[in-house]
């Protein structure tokens, strides 16, 4: 055990604040994580971790990594906002950016990511492949940001025809496995052959719900790609790349030419994506492929709005392509 | 329509039975160690220490079984801590039981990097599958067992005994602190139990924050069920209904934010222990070191 | 259950040596040699605080002495002076604690059961062996002490003032039981403030002061005077005469109802005026705890009740309901009076005048305590009432409710507990006195009115006052 | 064993097993023990800003921590300080952010909203209990979990501030802030009114004919009952007042701290506050101290990440251990002496 190491003069320096869901969420802090793991192998840059336990950690947090003068200091999270505001104030010299929030400051990069395009496309998929004609949702905790996820998914399953039934329950946690494999074997019983999961850890105990199942249930996983971790139960999942935001701006700042501003990833810029169907490719049509790719394209080229609240979804109608 | 009425209501019973189990399992670990006198706000973390313990020896082994009594030893462990604690020591038990919590909690988490070197979840391990029913089965067999155990044998009359007038137990020639201790231990393996069903018995996995407060209802349980092992039972058993419950309803009351119907068991709790008027009485040295 | 090999009569039973154990301030016991016999019946006795309950659990190896040495020729049984039972289990369970017959894995219910019953039955204890043991009156609380040491037979059995809560006829049966057991080879050591049933009942008698044994009597050729002057190491104080009053109700009842089953009070009454005592006589378990309970306000109750603001409360139980035992003499002094203006500055707790109302209180009480600041638990158990009785009597009460207010007290404190009792009713106090000693109401009380069965069976007053008529009363034998 | 018992009992003993269990669990992350604890020390007391950091800390512990002091010391088991704060913060965030007057008048309004929102929550408990004889160990733990339903519905839904991407409501005025009592750092005058509070409280309870009978309702209740103590009225005011101190708590994170509501308030303040409270004896000002202690090991704690690579997880094992050792340390040296206070 010897004194921690500390960075080598010149070494790109990255610093990263989870919220309170830390590391090990499934979600967005591993996703993140993953972009700062491969920034140390791709970029030699060296990287450090600060988790938080409370909204009161966000601003000591963002403040330590700040008196440390990283060359970025991420902050991930979409409550963490106003205290990177304040902090971002304090340090004007000091390069930040923020995932999931939007904060208008010079220096602070605010990168958000549709995740409703790629839930539409989740769902759309799903609403093809359902043989029951009876698909479901699972949310961690009904909160604005998952509603996003629910209400691109449910559009995405209209889309493709609106008779199909979709369940949406919430586990109440992002943390319940137990919970996640109670709630998918009810959506399962009662008729549900697809489940899309917006719940962190609670998906796994979804995707074990379909493991222990026969062919033809599936989970469409989220946020990584979870699609190994019961192959061939996983239809696909719907990767938000958090991961590639975080490295693609360390290799900006590295490179001189880091982005700004509001960054927006969808489905164009492979910011969302849904992963290749490796075990799953043969439950899925050519045709229904090429479907999904007309939707992904239309979504693209803007010829589909595809709604983030309940609110607008419930006035959405399907586009005509 | 009566046919999916009926296979509403199996739904909803079979949800409610997996829903109570673990919490049957900690409630009964609470009964045993409240009623020796022994405040055991510690469940939660026995719990945690269970699960985690239970995939730990599972994913070793390969064998559910054996992660299943790893489960209960390590729970035992913690219970053992919680004893020592309690009775040599006399620390307060509240006290000493958030301590228990946050070693259990913190513990498993890091471990979790230490040994998998993946924060958050373990990998897959081996585990009860289709035979976690079981399980189930046997957490009614505890009950029966502890109800026979507290009320019928010598050990269980001292242990009750122990938790209303330990000097009393004490005159009588016996060891009130040895009581205590046994009885804390036999509560958190119970309690190991339980949290070993979430991970290996429910699904295949060790979760941070998988328990999710279950400790804490199982503690309410134990009050609500008044110190007895088929009360605790009965008590969790309205817990996991009402959790059920709110999940087959959810979606079907479109008027209802989920948080409304994820309150379900609470609120339903809090106007079930309004309704029992009448005398709910701890054992009288509850919490009171001797 | 098979019998222990008696001792030879007169073999030594136990051995104290040079015993000595103090507490911070006190010198509970400064040096004690004692020895008891097989077969004898020894009295202990002395003032309250002088040492006699903790040289009793020293003995007992319940309280481990600074010096000294204990030996004893078999087990050794304490009854406590504050009983140490287990409220929720019933008689049987509380008597085989330890002890279980046993079939197979399980205990034998019926078996303990009908052991209980039959030593119940041999000793003269009546007892109910399922009753659950908080459910009881204390007077049967003590005997399911009792029972308990009976049944580990032990070779020494120390008593600490097991009758203070018994009624007369009961202690008679008690004794006949402890009598039996000496005959049988136990050695027996009673602690007690009741003289004369030490004169009755014991052969040795040491009486203990300051924590030494300053007299030692063999019963046969001493007396009561005897031994009380070397208690208190002089003369007894003389009990207050009663003086004239002027009467006017302070206190009433119209039709009360309280309670259930056989303690339940039908419709009870009468009223208490200023400067009179009203004595309520009768046996143990006849509803004087729920009147008292209603007085007091912890039941509801039915009917109506006159109380002036201003009362005084004995409790029954000092431990349970009258003391908060945690906390200093001083504290306590203020319990119960919390709200009266004599007690309070505004909001305020005026802890000034509570310190004084204590040092009144140990001074008119003779209270034996190490300092005012320290616990009400670490207290001699007729201290303990001492504090309870004086704080009721503070400040000229309107009325008072005594429940038993000299149980435990020694012989000179009694005289001088009773002597307040009368000058409060001599300065206008309306005193309604429970008692079971029907002795205690003759002396004190100027009405008696018997309680039967939750209702009033009779009143006597002034020259009517006939102990035969009251005793057959209490017995239930209509006049 | 009576030697090992007389070693640990010594806080020098204490503190120094405590350090040591650290350190095993320290070794165990990987981490110099030295390391780590220069940075729990320098993290948390090295300088104005970690001072002021680990005083925040101490502030959002010892409001709940007096709350359940008080009902504790009632003899009522208030584990519901967690819901009670998530209330009080709610409150004040709400109304900060909807009706706040602009003049300094708005601050004290949102406190007395925290104030009273905890005290309804807590009230709830304490009229369950006066009325129908319901548990307040399980009535204050259902609570908890209704106020984050309830916290997390509100500010998803109806008092979600429109621009926010986030569940959260809309950011106070900054005229509705607490005022900073370090410039340029977090700490605001409310640990100044909380330690008010821990006065005030000390003097209700040790001087005042309430505190009295609250004290004697918990200590004897049976004596308390005879002797002219109204007891459902002493349970429903002790449970309010214990959540209206949390709630005040919970207002002054809101306005001092985060200056807007979210259900990421409390890392669980309200349950630690109540071995805060055991480990401070029940006793106000030794709570003060407790909480500073606790406050060390947060904000500390903290810094371990950033400094010596403790991750979370061990810090929340070596806070567990120092936990079980100071509780140990307490029983020791308070049995000696009588009842606090
Ligand atoms: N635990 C204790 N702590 C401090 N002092 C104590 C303790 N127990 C007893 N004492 C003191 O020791 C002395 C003797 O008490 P003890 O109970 O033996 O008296 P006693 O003779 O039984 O009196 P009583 O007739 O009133 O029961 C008293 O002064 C008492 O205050
Ligand atoms: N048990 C009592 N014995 C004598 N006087 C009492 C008693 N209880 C209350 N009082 C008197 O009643 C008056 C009211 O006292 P206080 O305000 O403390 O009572 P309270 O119940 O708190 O009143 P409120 O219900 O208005 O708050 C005081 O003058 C007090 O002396
Ligand atoms: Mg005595
Ligand atoms: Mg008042």
């Amino acid at each position: 055990v010897g004194r921690h190491v500390h960075p080598r003069p010149g070494q790109l320096t990255l610093g990263m604040v989870t919220d309170v869901g830390g590391l090990g969420d499934k979600s967005f802090n591993d996703s993140a994580y993953n972009g700062l793991l491969r920034s140390r192998a791709d970029l030699d840059a060296y990287i450090k971790v600060l988790q938080s336990k409370s909204a009161a950690d966000y601003q000591p947090n963002l403040t330590v990594l700040s008196e440390a003068r990283f060359n970025m200091i991420y902050a991930i999270g979409f409550l963490m906002g106003d205290d990177l505001q304040q902090v971002a104030h304090q340090f004007p010299q000091q390069n930040y950016a923020i995932i999931d929030d939007v904060v208008p400051a010079p220096n602070i990069i605010s990168v958000t990511f549709k995740e409703e395009d790629g839930s539409f496309l989740a769902g759309a998929l799903a609403a093809m492949v359902s043989k029951t004609k009876h698909v479901a949702f699972i949310g961690g905790m009904d909160i604005p940001l998952i509603r996003k996820f629910e209400a691109g998914y449910e559009a995405g399953v209209r889309q493709i025809d609106p008779s199909v039934k979709v369940d949406v329950k919430y586990a109440g946690s992002f943390d319940d496995v137990a919970t996640g494999k109670e709630l998918a074997n009810l959506l399962f019983n009662g008729g549900a052959d697809i489940i899309y999961t917006a719940a962190g850890k609670v998906g796994l105990g979804a995707i074990d719900a379909a493991r222990t199942r026969p062919q033809g249930y599936y989970i469409i996983g989220v946020d990584n790609d979870q699609d190994a971790v019961a192959p061939g139960k996983v239809l696909t999942s719907m990767v938000k790349h958090v991961d590639i935001a975080v490295f693609d701006i360390a290799k900006g700042i590295q490179t001189g030419h880091p982005p700004h501003g509001h960054v927006v990833l969808g489905l164009k810029d492979r910011g969302i994506s849904l992963t290749d169907f490796k075990y799953t490719r043969s439950a899925i049509s050519s045709a229904q492929l090429q479907t999904l790719d007309t939707l992904r394209k239309a979504i693209i080229a803007g010829k589909i709005t595809v709604p983030y609240t309940r609110e607008a979804l419930a006035t959405w109608k399907p586009a005509n392509l | 329509m009566s046919s999916a009425g009926g296979a509403l209501i199996v739904t909803l019973l079979t949800l409610t039975l997996i829903k109570s189990t673990p919490i049957i399992y900690a409630a009964l670990g609470g009964v045993i160690s409240e009623r020796s006198g022994v405040v055991n706000i510690g469940l939660e973390g026995m719990m945690i220490g269970g699960a985690f313990t239970a995939v730990l020896f599972s994913g070793m082994t390969g064998s559910p079984v054996i992660g299943i009594i790893a489960g209960i030893a390590a729970g035992a462990l913690l219970g053992f801590i919680l004893g020592f604690a309690a009775t040599v020591f006399k620390v307060d038990q509240i006290v000493a039981g958030t301590g228990i919590n946050l070693v259990a909690a913190g513990g498993a988490a890091y471990a979790l990097t230490l040994i998998y070197n993946q924060p958050g979840a373990s990998p897959q391990v081996s585990a009860l599958g289709n035979n976690f029913w079981i399980l189930v089965a046997i957490a009614f067999a505890c009950a029966a067992l502890l109800h026979g155990v507290l009320y019928f044998t010598p050990w269980g009359l001292r242990v009750r005994a122990c938790g209303e007038n330990p000097r009393a137990v004490h005159d009588a020639g016996l060891h009130p602190l040895r009581l205590r201790l046994y009885a804390v231990i036999l509560s958190g393996a119970l309690a190991g139990l339980g949290g070993a069903f979430l991970s290996i018995g429910e699904v295949n996995i060790y979760s941070d924050g998988m328990t999710a407060g279950r400790g804490f209802i199982a503690l309410a349980a134990v009050i609500f069920g008044r110190w007895t092992p088929w009360g605790a039972t009965g008590a969790a058993i309205f817990f996991g209904f009402f959790e059920a419950l709110q999940y087959v309803l959810q979606g079907h009351i479109s008027w209802l934010p989920a948080d409304a119907m994820q309150a379900l068991p609470y609120v339903a709790a809090l106007f079930a222990i309004a309704g029992l008027v009448g005398k709910v009485r701890a054992p009288a040295a509850d919490g009171i070191p001797y | 259950m098979e019998a222990r090999e008696p001792l030879a009569p007169d073999a030594p039973a136990l051995e104290l040596r040079g015993i000595q154990k103090a507490y911070p301030g006190v010198v509970a016991v400064g040096g004690v040699d004692l020895d008891l016999r097989a077969g004898e019946i020894h009295a202990l006795v002395g003032e309250n605080g002088a040492g006699k309950s903790t040289l009793a659990n020293v003995a007992f190896g319940a309280i481990k002495p600074d010096a000294g040495t204990v030996r004893a020729a078999g087990t050794v049984g304490l009854v406590h002076q504050h009983f140490q039972l287990v409220g929720r289990l019933s008689v049987w369970q509380n008597v085989m604690l330890g002890r279980e017959p046993r079939r197979g894995w399980r205990i034998d219910a019926r078996a303990g059961r009908e052991r209980v019953r039959a030593l119940a039955r041999d000793n003269g204890l009546e007892i109910d062996p399922d009753a659950f043991v908080d459910e009881l009156p204390i007077g049967v609380q003590q005997r399911v002490e009792l029972l308990r040491e009976l049944e580990r037979e032990p070779a020494v059995l120390l008593l600490d003032e097991p009758t203070a809560a018994l009624a007369p006829a009961e202690i008679d049966s008690f004794f006949k039981t402890i009598t039996q057991l000496a005959a049988r080879g136990t050695a027996i050591m009673i602690v007690t403030h009741k003289l004369h049933e030490v004169l009755a009942y014991s052969s040795r008698v040491s009486v203990m002061r300051h924590g030494k044994i300053v007299a030692r009597f063999e019963t046969a050729s001493t007396s009561v005077d005897e031994i009380a002057r070397a208690m208190v190491g002089g003369e007894l104080p003389q009990v207050a005469q009663r003086s004239e009053t002027a009467p006017a109700p302070r206190f009433s009842v119209r039709n009360l109802r309280a309670g259930t089953g056989s303690v339940a009070l039908n419709g009870l009454n009468f009223e208490v005026r200023a400067g009179e005592i009203v004595g309520i006589a009768g046996v143990e378990g006849n509803g004087q705890t729920t009147l008292a309970d209603a007085i007091a306000g912890v039941i509801p109750f039915e009917g109506e009740m006159q109380r002036p603001p201003h009362t005084g409360i004995i409790p029954q139980d000092r431990h349970r309901e009258g003391l908060v035992l945690n906390w200093s003499i001083v504290d306590n002094t203020v319990l119960g009076r919390q709200r009266l203006p004599s007690a309070r500055r505004g909001i305020l707790v005026d802890r000034r005048s509570a310190r004084a109302d204590a040092e009144a209180i140990a001074q008119r009480f003779d209270v034996r305590a190490a300092s005012l600041d320290v616990a009400a638990g670490t207290l001699s158990g007729g201290n303990q009432q001492k504090i309870v009785v004086g704080r009721s009597l503070l400040g000229d009460p309107e009325f008072v409710l005594a429940y038993q207010p000299t149980r435990g007290i020694d012989v000179g404190a009694a005289a001088l507990v009773q002597s307040r009792l009368i000058e409060a009713r001599n300065a206008g106090a309306a005193i309604l006195l429970i008692s079971f000693e029907l002795d205690e109401i003759l002396a004190l009380a100027d009405r008696v009115l018997v309680m039967y069965r939750g209702a009033i069976a009779g009143e006597f007053s002034g020259a009517n006052i006939d102990r035969g008529r009251i005793g057959n009363l209490m017995a239930g034998s209509s006049v | 064993m009576s030697y090992l018992k007389r070693t640990l009992g010594g806080p020098a003993g204490a503190i120094l097993l405590a350090f040591f269990l650290a350190a095993v669990a320290m070794l165990v992350a990987g981490v110099s023990p030295l390391d780590g604890f220069e940075a729990l020390f320098i993290g948390s007391l090295g300088g104005r800003n970690q001072i002021a950091e680990t005083l925040v800390q101490t502030t959002a512990l010892l409001f709940p921590a007096l709350g359940i002091t008080l009902a504790f010391r009632a003899g009522l088991f208030n584990i519901g300080a967690e819901g009670q704060l998530v209330i009080g913060g709610l409150a004040a965030g709400a109304l900060g952010a909807h009706f706040a007057p602009a003049t300094p008048l708005a601050i004290f309004v949102l406190l007395a909203a925290g104030f009273v929102g905890g005290g309804i929550w807590g009230g709830i408990a304490g009229w369950l209990r006066a009325q129908f004889n319901a548990n307040e160990i399980i009535s204050t733990l259902m609570l908890n979990f209704v106020a984050l339903a309830v916290a997390n519905y509100l500010v998803s839904g109806p008092l979600k501030a429109s621009n926010a991407s986030g569940a959260e409501t809309t950011p106070l005025p900054a005229s509705s802030y607490l005022p900073t009592l370090i410039p340029d750092t977090r700490l605001s005058i409310a640990i100044v009114i909380a330690i008010g509070a821990a006065i005030v409280l000390r003097w209700l309870l040790k001087r005042t004919v309430f505190g009295y009978e609250l004290r004697a309702s918990g200590e004897a209740p049976d004596a308390a009952r005879r002797n002219g103590v109204n007891m459902p009225r002493m349970t429903l005011l002790a449970l309010t007042l214990s959540g209206a101190i949390a709630g005040l708590g919970g207002a002054t994170i809101v306005t001092g701290v985060l200056h807007r509501f979210n259900t990421q308030l409390s890392p669980g303040y309200g349950y630690t506050a109540i071995a805060v409270a055991l480990v401070g004896d029940l006793n106000p000002l030794w709570v003060c101290v407790a909480a500073f202690g606790f406050g060390i090991l947060e904000a500390g704690g903290l810094a371990m990440q950033a400094l010596a690579d403790v991750p979370k997880d061990a810090i929340h094992v070596i806070e567990g251990l120092i936990i079980l050792v100071l509780a140990a340390r307490r029983y020791v040296a308070t049995r000696a002496e009588a009842a606090p206070i």
